[in-house]
């Protein structure tokens, strides 16, 4: 599974990239001014990871996600408009309106349901790959969980039942809990387990598993690559292990801007960097990270750039808009889908 | 017509269900529960060897399974064994299936066919005798379809398998012997649509599942004392056939409903509040519930035996009713 | 008497039980919400750090550690999260917790205080918006308190901590914030003794946990127009205080349940089917229920604040049984 | 950790075993009679397991156990005629009669609540466990569980949870299924497990393990004693995993007595094995095995097991007529023990 991706590709990679950490930035400012009250979950620091492997997929893949969705949708292609109606639970929504934050999720594009409950989304992910595997044709399944799902019980028992049945699924565990505070800091539980390596588990069913660095989105999207072929060609299910350092304004229970709007000069000048967070703007912003290698390669000018994000924060900007100009669903349209 | 036991009637539609449809599939252990026609599966076994799954000993994974197969358009029957084998999954029940149309704004389809078997078997002591139906009756988006009959048993998991909805088909884990004329040829029998077992003028007998034959036992008992009960059998607590109840209470004022599900917070609750509430005027006397007491099920048989309606019970709050008003 | 939110009455009895019992242990993450009011919570990891766990999350395994724990004789107040939370260890609670005094004949002791948050909060959507009550009041073997405000918290709690029997807290997840009257000293509110929060000669009205706010600002709008609404909180679901119910039926006549568990087989149906049963000739109307529509919560605003009872929806219940009979 | 059991012990340990063995066998005796009418699981074939494990216990510790827990109670010193009556339901049980076969359970010999839910008591062992770590002292607990159970999520959940805890909890996994049909052959549903070896589960929670024959009796207690000290002083959890042979007659849903009464004289006169069963009388009968393991070694003659034998035969039987002459308890009890 080789891959290279032209200049063009990869700025349009680093676009999406971009696209997300916008979006999640302008969402922050949507919750501050009360546009939505639920409690909700940023995907700013695993845009790498998310878009890379949304980029190892075809079109006829389905995807299964969970609390820290929007990421995943944004990099499908979801408009970001729809998306954040969705959030703040507009009838133009995805949804209608009716999932939120933690039910955002887009069946057009292959989406099966979100769900929010952890480790809920395994054993549904298996469901899209046994269906998928008896079907004709070669699609696979993507579920993307993080790495508190390993210690909720019927993620096991998935795995267990993926292996046996030889299921076309990628799991994709996104790890972000390297330096997370968890509970015992007051911060966001998670992470409690007892396993020193992740892959371990997985391991133990014999599915095939393989580490990458979350924050670069070439070498997930290389490790990627290989596992989709891998479920593709009907090898049975893989298991890949994407790591990142956890956001600052994601360790506590509610996000915070912790480490301000992304100041995307920090690609190129350097000297812009410092405080408490130069460890995150130098070395583990999967964004900067992609921005100042294409710069480095040449495969962007630093205008480019500039023009890159200006028309990106447009149309976040355009798609906040809509959000808040979008009506309600009524609450006497309550009783509707419950049933189909 | 013919003859058939409702482990035969199971066997008989889903054979239907799996020819009818390539990508149907059936997953799970025991089937046909623990009795002597656990062996009449093998039929299917032999004809549909390649999409009849014996799962692991996972119920929250396999019943996550086929609901993520039904949200890309397979359907499976998953059989999740007894009533307290339903517990592990409860989170892939409650939590992942029963809202996951409502959450996508009706965007995602889930017609799973859930299944299993409820009720005090014998000797299934305090985790093998669950009767969880009211728990689920309390989770809105799935249908629930609970056979009274062989002939109910094939024309509902027919419906269920039909429903574009998460459907659990309840069987009482004693009633696969049990024997009924059953229609050769394909039927479904509507969901939210009670089935008149029985006419009465005097009280209105409401029950479903095993009970129903326990309810027109007591019917019979009663007939010769001169009160006619009238047996109604919902068939689906999920849609609820509202209006034949409404219209039975109206023609007699007096209700009992007998059910094997716990008293509090259980279904015979749920069905005397519904009247209480919008047919009040109807009636003549109390409500009363012939139901399971609220203890865990004992080992000792006697003590077992005394956990579920029987025609004497049953018959007893009728003459209570009768006595009112 | 101090003020003193509800958050804080359950940081103080927890202080006090820790103190009491050195053996005694808390586990759970985010025990006091995700509100504000959560770091009210640091005090007892301060004073306590070494008997305040922080699990996994494994919902099954530490419930089911709580049990084992107290089959020892070690007490564990163990917090699951929100009620979708306890649907992973249904099986725990349902299965080993609930009958395992009962299996063994009275031998075994299991005296574990559950403690979960349930109710629509805000943007809670389908996954967390759950008031599981009525799916555990139909499962015996487990006393049930709801508190409806700091000093009932502090009460209950600590007669949860001093049960033999599992034990089942259910706060409001909105309520944490909730400020009352709150004795200074040690004292426990019994199980099973309702409390009338205000008399009334037209209606009773049954209300519990945040609810019971709600049915007070009904009562008042009501008095205003000259219906007198009897207000009880029954405080627990199990053991049930019948008594104060069908005392103040008798004296009213009429009976309305406000509660935000989900209508079919919900919290208010049980009390409807208890009143219908063995109340019916106290009654002079209907019994209404103001429940939680069955449906899932959506995560749209005005779709989400339509699914809780509120003084408008109660005070047209109560309208409706005053022009009755 | 060295053991040696004296010959006299030797003796003791054998009659235990073969008391087990009759105790079983007189059961399903019992069942054929309508005596009672539950669904079982017997403990023929494991008794090497239970037996060697309970030895290594102090007083002081504490039991787990699942559905095929009979012989660990008899392990343990119980009565045969109050474990029999409970199996009947009679008011003389152990539990008076209301746990019957699936929750048998003698709390004044430390057994916790017996669960029939595979997977539950795993969770329920390490809340003992944890108990025993509070209090003061080194008593342990001991999980005895089938393999089945390591495809129940909470058994994970659990284990991870132990070791982070580091509890004192010696998980003993009976693995029975060797050579078992489960359901795909219309047998018994044992072990749908994707994992080669059952130890790398625990392992993978950094759980130490030990893989030991589960029908020698005196390799079983060497290992379990050693689990048994790691978790007394506190090193935290271990799993054993002794494997066993499934009897013929657990290989259906519910018991037949497949391979007879067992015929002790096979110990001592390989003339009288022959038949379908040849290689469980000669190879994986725990029973016959230490027999004739103790006659080899002269600890016991020929005359002094079959006295041995006899005697065990007359407890049973009178175990049998004790539980059958027990009253039960009446239907109007039934609403005591729902509360303490
Ligand atoms: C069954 C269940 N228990 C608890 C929660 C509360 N909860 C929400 S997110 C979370 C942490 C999840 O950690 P992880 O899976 O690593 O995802 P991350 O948020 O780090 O991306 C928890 C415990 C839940 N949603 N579901
Ligand atoms: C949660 C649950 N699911 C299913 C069952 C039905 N069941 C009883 S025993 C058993 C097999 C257990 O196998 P194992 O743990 O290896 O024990 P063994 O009977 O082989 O000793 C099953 C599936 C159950 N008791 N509990
Ligand atoms: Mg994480
Ligand atoms: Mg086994």
């Amino acid at each position: 599974m080789t891959h290279s991706w032209s200049a063009a590709h990869k700025t349009a990679v680093l676009e999406r990239m971009l696209l997300i950490r916008r979006f999640e930035e302008g969402l922050v400012r949507l919750f501050e001014q009360h546009a939505f009250m639920a409690h909700y979950h940023l995907y700013i620091g695993q845009e790498a990871t998310g878009v890379a492997v949304v980029e190892a997929l075809s079109a006829a893949d389905r995807i299964a996600t969970t609390h820290r969705c929007h990421g995943h949708v944004l990099a499908r292609g979801a408009d970001p408009g729809r998306a954040l109606a969705e959030i703040l639970g507009r009838s133009t929504g995805y949804c209608g309106g009716r999932g939120g934050t933690m039910h955002l999720s887009v069946p057009e594009l292959g989406f099966i349901a979100t769900s929010g409950i952890v480790g809920g989304c395994i054993g549904l992910a298996n469901g899209a790959a046994f269906a998928l595997k008896q079907a004709a044709g070669d699609a696979v399944v993507a579920a993307f969980f993080g790495d508190g799902s390993l210690e909720e019980g019927v993620s096991y028992e998935s795995m267990n039942f993926a292996a046996l049945l030889s299921l076309p699924v990628v799991y994709v565990c996104e790890n972000n809990s390297k330096g997370a505070l968890g509970s015992v800091g007051g911060g966001f539980p998670t992470s409690v387990s007892a396993v020193k390596d992740l892959t371990d588990i997985p391991r133990c069913f014999g599915i095939p598993v393989e580490t990458v660095d979350g924050r670069d989105v070439e070498q997930v999207f290389a490790a990627a690559s290989r596992a989709v072929a891998h479920a593709r060609q009907r090898k049975g299910p893989v298991f890949l292990h994407a790591v990142t350092e956890r956001w600052a304004g994601s360790q506590p229970l509610w996000p915070e801007l912790a480490t301000g709007e992304t100041d995307l000069a920090m690609a190129w000048d350097a000297s812009r960097i410092s405080g408490p967070h130069a460890a995150w703007y130098g070395q583990h912003d999967p964004v900067l990270l992609y921005a100042r290698q294409l710069l480095a390669a040449g495969v962007l000018r630093q205008d480019e750039l500039a023009a890159m994000d200006r028309s990106v924060a447009d149309r976040i900007a355009a798609a906040g808009q809509f959000a808040l100009d979008s009506p309600l669903p009524p609450a006497g349209a309550l009783l509707d889908h419950v049933f189909a | 017509m013919t003859r058939m036991n409702y482990a035969g009637a199971v066997v008989d539609v889903l054979r239907i269900c799996l020819r009818e449809d390539p990508r149907f599939a059936v997953m799970g252990n025991e089937i046909l529960g623990l009795g002597p026609e656990r062996v009449q599966f093998e039929a299917l076994q032999q004809e549909f060897a390649d999409r009849i799954f014996f799962p692991p000993c996972s119920e929250a994974a396999f019943t996550a399974l086929a609901a993520g197969a039904a949200m890309c358009g397979q359907r499976i029957f998953a059989h999740l064994g007894l009533g307290s084998f339903a517990y592990p999954a409860f989170s892939s029940i409650a939590n992942e299936i029963a809202g996951a149309h409502y959450a996508s704004g009706g965007t995602i389809k889930l017609p799973v066919v859930l299944h299993l078997c409820h009720g005090v078997l014998m000797g299934g002591a305090s985790q093998h005798s669950e009767s969880p139906q009211a728990m689920f009756w309390n989770i809105p988006g799935i249908e629930i379809a609970l056979p009274s009959s062989a002939r109910q048993a094939k024309g509902l998991i027919r419906t269920a398998f039909r429903s574009d909805n998460p459907t659990l088909v309840i069987s009482h884990g004693m009633m696969f012997g049990a024997e009924d004329d059953v229609p050769e040829e394909d039927y479904a029998i509507p969901f939210g649509v009670a089935e008149i077992l029985r006419e009465g003028r005097d009280v209105t007998l409401v029950a479903m599942s095993r009970t129903v034959g326990t309810a027109l036992t007591a019917a019979e008992l009663l007939a010769a004392e001169g009160i006619e009960v009238e047996v109604i059998d919902p068939r689906t607590l999920v849609p609820f056939d509202r209006r034949s109840l409404f219209d039975s209470v109206a023609r007699t004022g007096r209700l009992v409903v007998a059910d094997e599900t716990r008293l509090s917070c259980g279904v015979a609750s749920e069905i005397a509040a519904m009247v209480a509430e919008e047919g009040f005027d109807l009636l003549k006397a109390p409500i009363i519930r012939v139901a399971r007491p609220d203890a865990p099920v004992s080992a000792s048989p006697q003590q077992e035996a005394a956990m579920v309606p029987t025609p004497q019970k049953i018959a007893a709050a009728v003459r209570r009713v009768m006595g009112h008003g």
